[in-house]
């Protein structure tokens, strides 16, 4: 277990940043994102989740897949083996770094994304501890703790005037290994502070839901009313799916240009009328009311069934954000999970 | 009347959602607070086109004058609709107040005259309500409903500084230079995350199929490009030139806090300057400015 | 300061409408007055047909500079398309203008069909113009 | 009196139409202004001229003309003006341009007579001196 | 009805018995006129250039304690006052970058809502001539009588808009309405010369001149009058022609229309 | 994949001098759907001509690209041989690589890239276009005039002349008009009346002319060639057929109401025929003045009629015909004088406006022919004209100048010197405009001749003084004060646009400027033409025009109609703007910049779920539409496309162009 303390968190990153690209929280205009770390950059380490999840490290919102050009014959260039950059990814939060493992089951289960599965690989994770989460975060409720973070390579947990960081991977010790210089050891009263911290996490939610049948309920719900009742307030934007650390459908599109062309893959999101619209003008789901029960069924349903996990970390990132306020937590308590502390 | 649309209470107090409200005895859900903001207009859209059956509507002074954009735009069949109108003092700041308060403690947040008064914990707290209103309601220059069946009480007075704040924005960043102006709004638009939400929440934005969202031709491409970021906000802005009503919703729910009634405004101010003045969602019968002409008018080019 | 060895050719792309400007740019070449070659001209007939969809396209699709040229202000041959024209053309360069384009890259002129060496001059002088501004980098795709 | 390029283009023409808010230009000299003018006969430079003076940059002229001390403001002539041209408001541009200058008080209250300081009501002694002096 | 009531410095001082008619008609009348607080002067002409805009603070403020009154119109008397006033209004209404500039010096924001009217205004809209006519207790009959406009009553008529600015009617409704036999003449809206009296006495006396010899060829034994300006110089050139020896050698007396309606009213 | 031909024109060296033809033609092989490329000394030729077509057969080409010079040279051509080689003529697409290129670039390696470009462009449209077809519309051969006075009258006669049917409508009971109200006419002094009459009467006895008067034109619906008009035929009370205009009730009528051919000097009756050259020469009862329908009580003139023509159940009649053309002439009125005080006018009766002397010169009029004071019937010794009344005044009147006033002022003046002598006329003018073949020494003649003094300065005001008027105003030229003593004064009033000309605007669908008089579809190369295809203009109705001019444009109109109905038929235009439903929201801003009246709502049936349900979009009427695409800008969604210039096609150009 190391330790650095916050002052001489710039030296950290510039050492970072010199070994990999190096990701950390900023905030423009109000709004936090992640943003490539440079000299001078005021990194926001209290501010709780980023906008934008950081899911965008490994599956860009838009990118080139191949390109082409029609001459002779085709020539075709794979952008994949492009996608190997090393790249630290500094201050994830719990929640985030769980929708990770949801990513992988989609992007690095058969058929294999290459592109994925190379930047998942270059990439260093450092997950940043939670510690007072927000009145809408409920990751609590998927098992998540705020203050551990088992997938990430290494661990942050902020004890006041330092950071702490365990090294939780083969990956991670070997980041911690290369900024030792620049890292003090741990003292037990510093892993005093970090049990301390960790046990506290419990009492620090307001929110909670029980997630306990919630699959199993839905299956019977594909024809309900419900969702004629749910439907007729969402907007169909693209908020709770963009912003969705879990969500992962893309469209791939064509760039055409004379003889030259690209095909690009770019985030979808199911709230989108032009979602399932096919060529002839058919659409599966022709109203809202499908695109919304498609939604939850896949976040609560169809994955658990296929993955065996609810496609939710909790980050509360759409009950923030969505303009209508029509959320997970409206339809996990609405369905029937009970729910506690609201 | 086979429903109304009005506003009820979510989880958080900050929380304050359009409800459709179909029944009577359900009626004491309906909830009129500080946050009742989202206009619930542009939802009756989508219930003409699938219910024959009028319904009453809760209006404050902004979503009104989108009752007038829809009307105008010939989206609405107004003898189907009951308007509510609901003079508005103007609606809180769920993130001013979260900046002065632990959002965690807050139990209930009310408007009392120009008060704002909040539980926390067991306190009670009462500060002055300017300081806690959206920027919106700041500039808002008709908070009473100018179109309705019903007023559901006395009007209330616009803010004093409404007038010269509304452009106050635009002239700041209008006084920048080219390419600091470029930079500015390149930082703005690096955000947007492409989600459309500025445009599904726009009364002004109603078309059945937006072009932006059509395949062929593709007039956007879907793929979030500066360029096409760029064009997004260039013709969604311009689709609404002289449309915009002014109610600020596009910037108040864009969730990337990208400053488009700046844009919006911009473009009334040059509308107003160059023909006349113009307010869109006052009169549901007259043209708007880009569908009309004066031989006379001035041209925002060199015409030489 | 990079030196610049070849001269920059802008490409500008010109809408012109079928009665005054396209018209004006034949008379032109029936006079052969030489202008810039940088600009390709696009016939609409008339200049209420451009939308402003089309002017962004171009420039995302690479072209330094657009012009759209009609007929002069009361004289359109449609009778009130270059007034309508006029006011959508007004609004959208300013506010292309206010998000920090250079005014420069996107012009709108009338020139009727009697003007050849009117055309010919508003080319050489767009060209000009945008070349000295060098290439469009804001509004061009990312490709 | 002579009109050269350099007084038609003269920056006082600009000043007295700024002052005024009124475009001397739009005058096409009807003559509707002096012929109805009330207190015509003593004026040295018609109201009409004083249009045509100004369009001319003939502004020196106009600034030592008796004219600016004989308009009442009484409005008949800008009421009747088919180009709406607001005379008064450029002949208090001129006069203004005069008063402003050291020393172009036209009006001092030793000047006035025993009469007038006696029986005059305020109105016509507020009036005069906002209009003659600074 | 009820009026708030700006009277202006020469109604305390020179014209007192305009407003003392004024007001015990008023009273008569059924109007109930209360005088505005802390007023001043307003500054007797209306700027007619671009620069001044302290010129118009003395009026707004009166405008503003019009409004704190509570009434919905501003009621004047003397002609210059209303002049004045209704113009301001009007521009404050009207150009939003008055108004802006305007209000940055006040400690209140002011956007033209107090109607200003005169009290003939009041007489012909809110009190009716047919309604005074009944009121007459002693008809003015036999009484030939010249109403005399002069010019701020009328102009500018775009901004005044109180009648026709070349063949006003309201003056002779009312004295018609009081019994009298009204004299028209050209000159009834002929400038008697205003404030020019004050410095070129020559002027206004030529002016006076004409307009009194037009009333009375046309039969006139008195004008009826609005404004203290003009009734000074009707009445100071007259009785100087006379003793002059100059023609015309009259004298017509010179009152104002308050004066014969407190007559007619038995007052 | 579209097959698409290209051939490159060589025009002799005019093209082939500054672009190298091999290197393009190559360029275009490589072009996406360029199936076939060739190239061809002068390709407009026959030979030229006959290769594209035997290609077109031979590589099954469907799109034809031809490089060459400007479209608007050649397009017609080469549409005419795409298609008689079998293709749709729009399949073909024109690239100017001369007036464009070749002729504008010196530099051979620029014009060749250039050209590349410019083929390149063309192609990438080619393969957008959609075949289009014209729609071949019938011709009701029949023309509606509205208004009778000289412009109606022209227009009506010169159609009816070709051998067309000709309907006139006039609203009073008599054609004339203003012509008829004049004495002489300038600058010839002939008598209006005497050559006004005969034309009149011969409308009235015309074979193809129907005249319907005291009538209006109540709803027009159509276009081009298919107008359908309803007429609204107000009940006269006297019935045509069987008044023989023996005049015996016109002296017993015992109600009197000022008479509007004379400018009310005089009175006429209740019934009445406004002026005794009438045509018809049969009376109208004026209903809101008669007495019988004011009261009840009366029917003299249904006692006295011989001819038991009186009709007093007679109703409106709406009658509804077809029309392929309509001539719009209806006129001006005189400027309403409620703003000029000043001039005391409607105060002191020897104020008259120029129309009201007009009536005391005519022999016919009030006086006679003799020129007398209403006030005293005295005959004026002095008389002021007082021009621009109304006119070039942009604070209380008209900013435009009238046209007309000074030459009828001058004839005024002319006139009274004649009448009175030893009389004098003083005529206040701002400026005098004579623009008009003989005016300017009919102008001339006013002043040395006859004795006529002007005065440039404009009468600021006109009091009475005694028995006289005092007239006011400069001599801006002396800087003179002028104070005259006069007799009369005669106002020049302005002409306005007929006060409902607005109203039958909207009806007929044409527009109005902001002084309401009719539009012209271009004001230098259409002046007779109004923007909707089949109506157009004669006379003041368009703006200010003394005689000549009226005739002239009427008979203008005149050929404008025979040339429509000589055609056998019509064929609309092919590139005319079309409306997707699926898209179209139904919020009609393509109708608000339409300046045709092409778009209108309709309503439609579409499936939702499982339910079928009705909803309004919008409709392009192809026999309106003239193709200038603004609706396409403001339809948001883009639902409303342009044929021949789709959104498509120009997005391609543009793609293309950028390459």
């Amino acid at each position: 277990m190391k330790k650095v303390a916050k002052t001489k968190l710039a030296e950290l990153f510039s050492a970072m940043a010199a070994w990999g690209k190096l990701y950390v929280p900023a905030v423009s205009d109000g709004i936090v994102n992640f943003v490539p770390w440079q000299e001078g950059l005021t990194v926001a380490l209290t501010a709780l989740n980023v906008l934008v999840p950081p899911k965008k490290f490994f599956f860009p919102q838009t990118e080139t897949v191949l390109s082409y050009e029609m001459g002779e014959d085709l020539q075709l260039e794979d952008f994949a083996c492009r996608a190997g950059e090393r790249a630290i990814l500094f201050a994830a939060r719990p929640c985030d770094v769980a929708s990770f493992a949801m990513m992988d089951k989609v992007y690095l289960d058969e058929p294999l994304d290459e592109a994925y599965r190379r930047r998942r690989e270059n990439t260093t994770v450092i997950a940043l501890g939670c510690s007072e989460p927000d009145e809408a975060c409920f990751c609590r409720s998927f098992d998540i703790d705020a203050t551990k973070a088992p997938g990430a390579d290494v661990l942050a947990i902020d004890i006041g005037q330092e950071l702490v960081l365990v090294a939780q991977t083969e990956k991670g010790e070997r980041l911690i290994s290369v900024l030792n210089g620049l890292l003090s050891e741990a003292t037990s009263g510093d892993e005093n502070r970090v049990k301390d911290e960790q046990e506290k996490n419990e009492g620090r939610y307001v929110t909670s839901v029980n997630l306990r049948g919630m699959m199993e309920k839905l299956d019977g719900m594909f024809a309900a009313d419900y969702w004629e009742q749910l439907y007729k307030r969402c907007i169909g934007c693209g908020t709770c799916t963009f912003l969705c650390p879990t969500c992962h459908c893309f469209d791939l599109q064509e760039y055409a240009a004379g003889r030259r062309g690209e095909r690009i893959r770019c985030w979808d999101a199911c709230m989108f009328a032009d979602f399932t619209q096919m060529a002839g003008g058919h659409n599966p789901r022709p109203s809202q009311k499908e695109r919304v029960r498609q939604r939850f069924m896949h976040k609560l349903n169809y994955f658990p069934h296929q993955h065996g996990d609810y496609a939710c970390v909790g980050c509360g990132r759409c009950v923030r954000k969505c303009p209508v306020n029509l959320d997970i937590l409206e339809v996990i308590q609405e369905v029937g999970g009970a729910v506690d502390g609201l | 009347m086979a429903a109304v649309i009005g506003w009820r209470k979510k989880d958080f107090w900050w929380q304050s959602p359009v409800v459709f409200l179909e029944d009577p005895a359900a009626a004491h859900r309906l909830v009129w607070d500080p946050f009742t903001v989202y206009s619930p207009v542009k939802f009756l859209l989508e219930w003409q086109a699938s219910c024959a059956a009028k319904v009453g509507i809760f209006v404050k002074g902004c979503d009104s004058r989108g009752i007038n954009r829809l009307l105008q735009d010939k989206r609405l069949e107004r003898e189907r609709v009951v308007v509510y109108g609901v003079p508005c003092g103007g609606k809180a700041d769920a993130e001013k107040i979260r900046a002065s308060f632990p959002a965690k403690g807050i139990k209930d947040v009310t408007l009392l005259g120009e008060q704002l008064v909040l539980t926390v914990g067991d306190r009670e707290v009462r500060v002055a309500a300017e300081a806690y209103l959206l920027d919106k309601c700041l500039t808002c220059r008709h908070p009473n409903p100018v179109v309705y069946d019903k007023l559901l009480w006395e009007e209330v007075l616009p803010r004093q500084r409404a007038d010269e704040s509304r452009f106050a924005r635009v002239q700041a960043v209008a006084s920048l230079a080219t390419e600091e102006r470029f930079f500015y709004w390149q930082r703005q638009f690096e955000r947007c995350i492409r989600c459309f939400a500025c445009r599904n929440t726009c009364p002004a934005c109603n078309c059945r199929v937006c072009i932006f969202d059509q395949a062929e031709p593709r007039w956007l491409g879907k793929a979030n490009d500066p360029a096409d970021t760029l064009n997004y906000h260039i013709i969604r802005a311009f689709h609404v030139a002289g449309r915009c009503f002014e109610c600020g919703e596009c910037e108040r729910i864009c969730p990337a806090g990208v400053p488009l009634q700046e844009l919006n405004r911009k473009l009334i101010k040059d509308i107003n300057e160059a023909y006349g003045d113009y307010e869109a969602g006052l009169d549901a019968t007259d043209q708007p400015p880009l569908g009309t002409y004066r031989g006379e008018d001035p041209a925002g080019f060199d015409e030489s | 300061m990079p030196v610049v060895n070849e001269r920059f050719e802008p490409l500008i792309v010109a809408f012109c409408c079928n009665w005054c400007s396209y018209a004006g740019a034949d008379l032109a070449g029936i006079s052969r007055m030489s202008y810039a070659s940088n600009v390709r001209i696009i016939r609409v007939p008339c200049s209420s047909r451009v939308n402003p969809g089309f002017i962004i396209r171009a420039f995302q699709r690479g072209a330094d500079g657009v012009l759209v040229a009609g007929c002069h202000p009361g004289d359109c041959h449609y009778h009130s398309g270059n007034f309508f024209t006029r006011r959508r053309l007004t609004v959208l360069k300013q506010m292309i203008e206010y998000l920090g384009i250079e005014p420069q890259r996107f012009q709108v002129r009338w020139i009727s069909g009697s003007e050849g060496a009117k055309f010919a001059m508003v080319m050489n002088s767009v060209a000009e113009e945008i070349r000295l501004l060098g290439p469009n980098r804001k509004l061009r795709d990312v490709r | 009196m002579k009109i050269t390029t350099d007084k038609v283009n003269s920056n006082l023409v600009r000043e007295v139409e700024e002052v005024s808010g009124q475009k001397v230009s739009a005058c096409f000299q009807c003559g509707k202004c002096s012929g109805g003018c009330p207190v015509v006969l003593t004026m040295d430079v018609l109201p009409h001229q004083v249009l045509r003076y100004a369009q001319l940059g003939l502004v020196d002229e106009l600034l030592h003309c008796k004219t600016l001390w004989i308009c009442a403001s009484c409005q008949t002539c800008d009421s009747r003006c088919p180009r709406n041209v607001d005379i008064p408001k450029v002949i208090e541009a001129l006069r203004l341009l005069v008063l402003r200058n050291k020393g172009g008080n036209y009006l001092h209250p030793n000047d006035l007579s025993e009469k007038v300081r006696r029986n005059a009501p305020q109105q016509g002694l507020v009036s005069a001196f906002r209009k003659f002096a600074k | 009805m009820r009026y708030s009531y700006y009277p202006g410095c020469t109604l305390k001082t020179m014209a007192k018995i305009y407003e003392d008619t004024a007001l015990s008609t008023a009273k008569a009348l059924g109007l109930n006129l209360t005088e505005i607080k802390e007023w001043q002067c307003c500054g007797a002409l209306y700027p007619l250039n671009t620069e001044e805009i302290f010129s118009f603070f003395s009026p707004v403020r009166a405008l503003l304690q019009a409004r704190a009154g509570g009434e919905d119109k501003l009621l004047t008397l003397c002609a210059g006052c209303y002049n004045v006033f209704k113009r301001t209004n009007k521009a404050v209404r009207e150009d939003g970058e008055l108004r802006r500039k305007i209000n940055d010096y006040l400690e209140d924001d002011y956007i033209g809502e107090v109607e200003v009217v005169h009290y003939l205004e009041v007489l012909k809209n809110d009190v009716g001539f047919a309604f005074l006519a009944e009121r007459v207790k002693k008809k003015l009959t036999g009484r030939k009588l010249a109403p005399y406009y002069g010019c701020l009553l009328l102009k500018p008529w775009a901004e005044m808009d109180l009648d026709d600015v070349e063949n006003p009617t309201i003056f002779e409704n009312f004295l018609t309405a009081l019994g009298a036999t009204v004299v028209d003449y050209p000159y009834k809206t002929e400038c008697c010369g205003s404030y020019l009296s004050m410095a070129n006495e020559d002027i206004a006396s030529a002016a006076v001149g004409r307009i009194l010899v037009s009333a009375y060829k046309n039969g006139a034994e008195a004008f009826v009058v609005a404004c203290p300006l003009c009734k000074y110089n009707l009445e100071e050139y007259q009785k100087e022609l006379f003793a002059a020896g100059r023609e015309p050698q009259l004298k017509l007396p010179v009152v104002y229309f308050t004066e014969i309606l407190a007559e007619a009213l038995a007052l | 994949m579209k097959r698409i031909g290209v051939f490159i024109c060589w025009c002799g060296s005019n093209i082939a001098g500054t672009v190298d033809i091999d290197k393009v033609a190559a360029a275009a092989g490589t072009m996406n759907g360029v199936v076939y490329v060739d190239q061809n000394k002068y390709t407009c030729s026959e030979i030229g001509q006959a290769m594209i077509k035997d290609a077109i057969k031979e590589y099954k080409l469907d799109r034809v690209v031809i490089a060459a010079c400007s479209p608007r040279m050649h397009e017609n051509t080469f549409r005419k041989t795409v298609e008689s080689a079998g293709l749709n003529p729009y399949y073909l697409e024109i690239a100017n690589i001369r007036e464009q290129c070749s002729w504008v670039h010196k530099d051979k390696e620029a014009g060749t890239a250039k050209a590349i470009s410019l083929i390149r462009t063309a192609v990438a449209k080619a393969a957008m276009n959609e075949a289009l077809f014209a729609v071949e519309m019938p011709i009701t051969r029949r023309a509606l005039v509205i208004g009778g006075g000289i412009a109606g009258i022209q227009a009506a006669l010169d159609i009816a002349d070709t051998g067309f049917e000709v309907d006139l409508v006039e609203r009073e009971p008599s054609l004339g008009g203003r012509m008829a109200q004049l004495d002489k006419t300038f600058p010839t002094l002939d008598c209006s009346a005497c050559i006004l009459t005969p034309k009149m009467v011969d409308v009235a006895q015309h074979e193809k002319i129907r005249l319907f008067t005291y009538a209006e034109v109540e709803k027009v619906e159509g276009y081009l060639g298919n107008f359908t008009v309803t007429i609204r035929h107000r009940a006269r009370s006297v019935d045509l057929q069987k008044c023989t205009g023996c005049g015996e009730c016109l002296a017993k009528c015992p109600a009197k109401v000022a008479s509007e051919f004379e400018e009310g000097l005089v009175q006429r009756r209740a019934i009445y025929t406004p002026f005794p050259q009438a045509v018809p020469n049969k009376p109208a009862i004026d209903r809101a003045h008669c007495r019988f329908f004011t009261t009840g009580k009366c029917k003299v003139c249904q006692k006295v009629c011989p001819a038991d023509a009186i009709d007093y159940e007679m109703e409106d009649r709406l009658l509804t015909n077809g029309y392929g053309a309509i001539v719009v002439a209806t006129g001006f009125d005189t400027h309403k004088l409620n703003d000029y005080g000043e001039y005391a006018y409607g105060k002191h009766p020897d104020v008259l406006t120029s129309l009201e002397f007009e009536r005391l010169l005519n022999a016919s009029g009030p006086t006679g022919g003799k020129i007398l004071r209403p006030s005293d019937g005295k005959a004026p010794k002095t008389v002021a004209f007082i021009q621009c009344v109304g006119s070039r005044d942009k604070a209380k009147g008209n900013s435009y100048c009238a046209k007309i006033c000074c030459m009828y002022t001058a004839k005024h003046a002319i006139l009274l010197s004649e009448k009175v002598p030893g009389s004098k006329a003083f005529v206040f003018y701002i400026d005098v405009r004579t623009a008009g073949k003989d005016y300017e020494e009919f102008y001339t003649r006013a002043y040395e001749e006859c004795g006529a003094s002007y005065i440039k300065g404009n009468v600021s005001k006109v009091f009475p003084e005694g028995e006289k008027l005092l007239v006011r105003g400069v001599d801006v030229l002396s800087g003179a004060l002028v104070e005259l003593l006069v007799d009369m004064v005669v106002l020049a009033v302005s002409v306005d646009a007929r006060a409902d000309a607005k109203e039958l605007a909207k009806k007929l669908a044409v527009t109005v400027n902001e002084h309401k008089f009719f539009t012209e579809a271009h004001p230098k190369l259409r002046p007779v033409d109004t923007q909707t295809a089949g109506i157009f203009l004669a006379g003041v109705c368009q703006g200010p025009k003394d005689i000549p001019e009226t005739v002239a444009q009427a008979s203008a109109a005149a050929v404008k109609v025979a040339a429509i109905f000589s055609k056998q038929s019509l064929l609309s235009n092919p590139t005319v703007a079309e409306v997707e439903q699926k898209l179209c929201s139904g919020d009609m801003s393509c109708m608000a910049v339409c300046p045709y009246g092409a778009i209108s709502e309709q309503v439609v049936e579409e499936r939702r779920g499982r339910e079928m349900v009705t909803r309004k979009i919008a409709r392009v009427n192809v026999a309106l539409c003239q193709g200038c695409g603004a609706c396409t800008v403001a339809c948001r969604p883009g639902a409303i496309n342009l044929k021949g210039f789709t959104n498509q096609q120009i997005l391609a150009e543009v793609d293309a162009i950028c390459l």
